[in-house]
């Protein structure tokens, strides 16, 4: 939502990044001295970082530059809406767009975006000399093409992490219980038969003491494809299958034709994910990701995979969650070896999520947003950034005082994303995104309802997903 | 006398905008459905198809049952809010304490714009946070889940569009209903028929215009509903209120399947005019028949 | 005097009505309810009782400078185009009622397919058109009240005119056939003549013109972008960022209807009176 | 009006006139009967019969049909 932390903080923000920018004066101002009076205009998603562009850093950008920065931020849908119909239809209304990282390589196959590397060495009067590409973390590779040019600038960037209530699993008289009934601690689970023994555990926990308590937030809305992501960006990499099971020697997603949609860990993985709906809060099959993270925060959940972006303001902010200082962050629980076959370098273990601000070929300022997106890049920035939508780009923002007391609060989240990020991995290279998860999230929403077995569920998923990529052309 | 032309000048802003903003996108997504144009293909340029599209159409088993969903939910939604709408129009018609209170009151929904009806019936339904799968379950034992049971939810849309539209069915019922002559209702009271026969007899075929148009109107916009339901399930849970205009949309625009979904409307929409065709002429039949005896 | 019996009906149908009235409200009083709580109130037992309203919902939305933007685009938006659609719509069911135009039915069924289409695929062209054809120099139709304020006419005109049509149709020709005989043109026909009598009629088109308008989303949403949206549009932002902001949303829906209100009560007495007349010659 | 002659009285009466359709028709409407004809046929060739009778027929059946509606419908 719009970030409330924003407006007020905003004023006093702004005047402190107008202190840091006057120390630069000479560099912002000279840049932009020819596009004075220059509108750009950009599309994002409405979270707490995009608000924070919208209310304290594109004004600080208009005072430094006197460039006008127009931000529209919008949900999501309508977001990938317009910057794809702006894109393809080169009509040119955006000059930075939001670009999350699972849609960079479709735009890169379409050629929609300037390359940023080399139109800062093409113009090196713009080229800021606080703009670089390794201030950033590893996340600003996915925005890099085959010979490393940047296409994007990172604004926000999460981790998919689990979360847990530190307060329930603390508890001695849980753990006592939890000890007597399975046979081992209680602790924050470490592969899926404790997440599972767990969720069950704390299930009958909560009909016991007439609590509204689930063992499990369960991210399964039945319409909205929230729910297909968090099965395969989350799920199923646990249990060792990667890139939704798509093999790209080929595009093939059945097991018969050399892909792994429908393996026999696929299906393993579904059967747990769907099973754990009957230890969920009762809202589960309506939940998006928005949805868990409030369930999550209501304190209707004792553990979860919840996106980093909402794992700040859940454990911190006492207006809107309930939990403030009781949550735990750890790492996803994972099938055996799946952690050893990830630190080869083979896989990757839940979802590193984020987006970055690319300039759209049609633009026709592209100058100013360049300079608007260094702006927004430099270092000096980052720390009110992060602490406002609990985001990180750059490598240097962990170190920050700031962020280190809210990284105390969040037991650890920052900390875990420097450590752990490497785990992480966005979603795969493919230009078909959309199209394929559009054909095949009808079977899954049908899994979910329990219309079709898991198994059949993901036989006719991988059959839709190669039908589909025959239709687009990819498959031969 | 009176000049066509002075007539035609008058027509002729009206049809303007509605060839501009009307049949020019019209005929643009009637090329773009015989190509096999998707924005993120191997290949995203436009290429001429031919009938593909419509042969893949007519064997697509997910749009067929979309549509099969959306006409049931539009003749389920249509007929309660007529039923419903004759029947409390009836009720305003007589002589009650605070009748223009209530008229206002019932009103009401009309003014909700549709997403926020969506936002508002899922404030309602949500599992957590509504108090309907909360007091159903605590007094009845029912289990409500919208995302869960198909039934619950078709059913659930269509309590919601019944919600949403019967005032204006009320308001074109009370209408005709307040139009009607008295002498035939006295007379057949006279000749001592019954309430149903003077129903049946008198009030409905007098009716029948009025009737004919409120399910005329009120069918066409039932069957391009996207905003409340794309807000309350998003077409779930599985395809159980995925109505042909959501449908069109996920195809459209998440997908970028244009040339496919541009098809898709198309066929929709003779599907639509088709329909609306034949309750038309019997609606112009009607009218015209009296002058005919 | 009433008898017993028609009294006992009189009670029977007050109680029908408040029954009635309380099932009309309860989504919009729920709406109120959440829109008066802070999120943290929210979880838990569904209670329908305002302890504390928690006005922060609402002075967030309030003063949300884009929000004011909003909700004057809105009004701008709808109330020019049920103004524009109106005057469109009584010129257009005029001729179509009195002059001998050839093929004047199916100009009448033409005009009302235009309500018929899926909106979604229309959704790219006219973004072409608005962005693409219908520019000067700069100036794009995209992002602007008019584009809005004339595409709506779209949907809202074939409703307009099947609305009015029975309106006029209603009006006997003699009455005009009597003042061209006196001399008058066609102008002081309308104006004079036709505009009195039709009055109710066209109020209640109007009205519910207003409404269309002001309640659209997928256009708004597409059409524009940041000077031009509109409060429907506004709604949707709420809705699919971390955490759903469920009362600021609700808090936001309730400011929605509120001119929606304001205008039901100005305008109530026409509604059924603008029907009814109508009606008068089916 | 007289056009009583057509039995059931039903159909458009201005600039119509009675043909084998069951309603008055003018050449508009024709035109548009005979294209939904066409349109239908079409589709339900494509899902019942292309198997075995390919789709060129179903266009020339329906231009006759269509044809023969327009003239005499």
């Amino acid at each position: 939502m719009r970030s409330r932390l924003g407006t007020r903080a905003a004023i006093a923000t702004a005047s402190v990044l107008a202190a840091v920018s006057t120390a630069h004066a000479d560099f912002w101002s000279d840049a932009a001295a020819p596009y004075k009076g220059a509108t750009i205009r950009g599309v994002s998603e409405s979270t707490p970082p995009s608000n924070y562009v919208k209310d304290v850093l594109g004004p600080a950008f208009t005072e430094a530059t006197g460039i006008n920065v127009e931000f529209e931020a919008t949900s999501w849908d309508q977001m990938y809406d317009k910057a794809i119909k702006d894109m393809e239809a080169k009509t040119g209304i955006y000059d930075f767009v939001y670009i999350e990282q699972d849609i960079i390589y479709s735009y890169l196959a379409r050629d929609f975006l300037v390359n940023i590397s080399q139109a800062l060495k093409d113009d090196p009067k713009l080229a800021s000399p606080d703009f670089k590409a390794d201030n950033f973390t590893t996340f600003i590779n996915y925005f890099k093409n085959a010979d490393g040019d940047v296409f994007g600038v990172p604004m926000e960037a999460f981790v998919k992490v689990y979360l847990y209530r530190k307060d329930l699993f603390e508890d001695p008289a849980n753990k006592e219980a939890f000890k007597a009934k399975y046979g081992y601690d209680l602790a924050p689970a470490k592969d899926h038969k404790q997440y599972r023994d767990i969720a069950e555990f704390f299930t009958q926990w909560g009909k016991d003491n007439d609590q509204e308590v689930w063992g499990s937030t369960v991210q399964a809305h039945t319409g909205h494809p929230a729910s297909w992501y968090e099965f395969f960006e989350s799920v199923d990499p646990t249990f060792g299958v990667y890139n939704w099971g798509i093999n790209p020697d080929g595009w093939s997603a059945s097991e018969a034709n050399g892909g792994a949609m429908n393996s026999a860990k696929a299906k393993a993985a579904l059967e747990y994910w769907l099973g754990l709906l009957k230890f969920a809060p009762p809202e589960s099959t309506s939940s998006t990701w928005d949805e868990v993270a409030a369930s999550f925060a209501a304190g209707r959940a004792a553990q979860g995979l919840v996106y980093g972006e909402n794992a700040a303001w859940i454990a911190t902010n006492a207006d809107k969650s309930n939990v403030v200082g009781k949550v735990g962050v750890a790492l996803p629980p994972l099938e055996d070896g799946v952690l050893q076959e990830v630190e080869a370098g083979k896989g990757y273990i839940g979802y590193y999520d984020g987006g970055a601000f690319g300039i759209p070929y049609s633009s026709k300022n592209q100058q100013a947003a360049l300079l608007f997106l260094q702006y927004i890049g430099q270092a000096s920035v980052q720390a009110d950034w992060a602490v406002a939508g609990s985001r990180i780009t750059h490598q240097a923002t962990y170190d920050d005082p700031k962020v280190k007391e809210m990284d105390a609060k969040t037991d650890g989240y920052f900390t875990l994303m420097k450590n752990d990020g490497k785990l992480f991995a966005g979603a795969p290279a493919y230009p078909f995104h959309a199209q394929v998860r559009e054909a095949t999230a009808p079977f899954f929403y049908e899994a979910i309802t329990g219309a079709l077995s898991p198994s059949d569920a993901l036989d006719k998923m991988a059959e839709a997903a190669e039908a589909e990529l025959k239709n687009l052309g990819y498959r031969k | 006398m009176r000049s066509t032309t002075i007539g035609w000048l008058m027509l002729a802003p009206t049809l303007l905008i509605l060839t501009v903003f009307g049949v020019v996108p019209f005929v643009y997504v009637l090329v773009v459905g015989f190509t096999d144009w998707n924005a993120f293909a191997a290949d995203p340029t436009a290429h001429f198809a031919g009938v593909e599209n419509y042969r893949r159409l007519v064997f697509d088993g997910q749009f067929l049952n979309s549509l099969w969903k959306t006409l049931w939910f539009a003749i389920f939604a249509v007929v309660s809010q007529v039923v419903l709408g004759y029947f409390l129009a009836q009720l305003l018609m007589k002589d009650i304490p605070f009748k223009g209170f209530f008229r206002t009151v019932h009103t009401l929904p009309l003014m909700v714009a549709p997403i926020a009806v969506g936002a508002t019936w899922r404030l309602l339904t949500v599992p957590g946070l509504g108090p309907l799968p909360y007091y159903l379950e605590r007094w009845f034992g029912i289990e409500y889940r919208l995302g869960t049971y198909a039934d619950q939810a078709f059913l659930t849309t269509i309590i919601m569009d019944v919600w949403h539209w019967t005032p204006l069915v009320t308001l074109t019922m009370l209408a005709g209903l307040a139009s009607m002559p008295k002498e035939p209702f006295e007379q057949a009271q006279i000749d001592g028929a019954n309430k149903l026969q003077i129903f049946w007899h008198i009030t409905l075929p007098m009716l029948k215009p009025t009737i004919l148009a409120t399910v005329f109107i009120r069918m066409m916009d039932a069957l391009r509903t996207v905003d409340e339901v794309w807000m309350l399930t998003g077409g779930g849970p599985g395809a159980a209120t995925r109505y042909v205009g959501l449908h069109i949309w996920r195809v459209v625009f998440p997908k970028t399947d244009y040339g496919y979904g541009a098809a898709m409307s198309l066929l929709t929409l003779y599907l639509t005019i088709v329909m609306c065709w034949l309750l038309y002429a019997a609606l112009v039949a009607r009218r015209e028949l009296p002058k005919a005896e | 005097m009433l008898t017993k019996k028609q009294r006992r009906g009189r009670w029977m149908s007050l109680a029908f009505w408040i029954a009635a009235s309380v099932v009309t409200l309860f989504p919009i009083y729920w709406m109120f309810v959440v829109s008066a709580k802070s999120r943290v109130e929210l979880f838990g037992r569904p209670n329908f009782i305002i302890r504390n309203f928690f006005v922060e919902n609402y002075t967030n939305t309030l003063a949300d400078p884009s929000f004011q933007r909003y909700l004057i685009n809105s009004i701008v938006v709808a109330s020019s185009n049920a103004l524009l659609v109106t005057t469109l719509a009584l010129l257009a069911t005029y001729a179509l009622s009195r002059y001998k135009l050839v093929g004047k039915e199916n100009i009448f069924f033409w005009t009302i397919t235009n309500r018929m289409a899926p909106p979604a695929v229309f959704l790219l062209p006219l973004f072409l058109l608005f962005t693409q054809a219908f520019t000067i120099g700069e100036w794009k139709l995209y992002d602007t009240r008019i584009g809005l304020i004339l595409l709506y006419c779209v949907f809202n005109l074939p409703f307009a005119i099947w609305t009015l049509r029975s309106v006029i149709d209603g009006i006997p020709k003699e009455l005009d056939e009597a003042a061209m005989i006196d001399g008058a043109n066609t102008w002081q026909v309308l104006t004079k003549v036709i505009l009195p009598l039709a009055r109710p009629g066209l109020a209640v088109t109007a009205i519910l013109t207003w409404v269309f308008a002001w309640n659209e989303y997928l256009f708004a949403a597409t059409l524009t972008s940041v000077h031009a949206r509109t409060i429907t549009t506004g709604l949707a932002e709420f809705v699919t960022v971390t955490g759903t902001n469920w009362g600021q949303m609700a808090a936001t829906a309730t400011l929605t209807l509120l001119p929606a209100l304001l205008f039901l009560g100005l305008v109530q007495r026409h509604i059924v009176a603008g029907l009814t007349f109508g009606a008068v010659k089916e | 009006m007289a056009d009583t002659e057509n039995g059931n009285g039903n159909g458009k009466v201005r600039g119509g006139r009675a043909g084998f359709l069951p309603i008055h028709t003018n050449a508009f409407d024709r035109v548009f009967i005979g294209t939904v004809v066409f349109v239908a046929l079409h589709l339900f060739w494509m899902r019942f019969l292309e198997a075995h009778i390919p789709l060129y027929i179903a266009t020339v059946l329906s231009l006759l049909i269509g044809a023969i509606i327009v003239a005499r419908g």
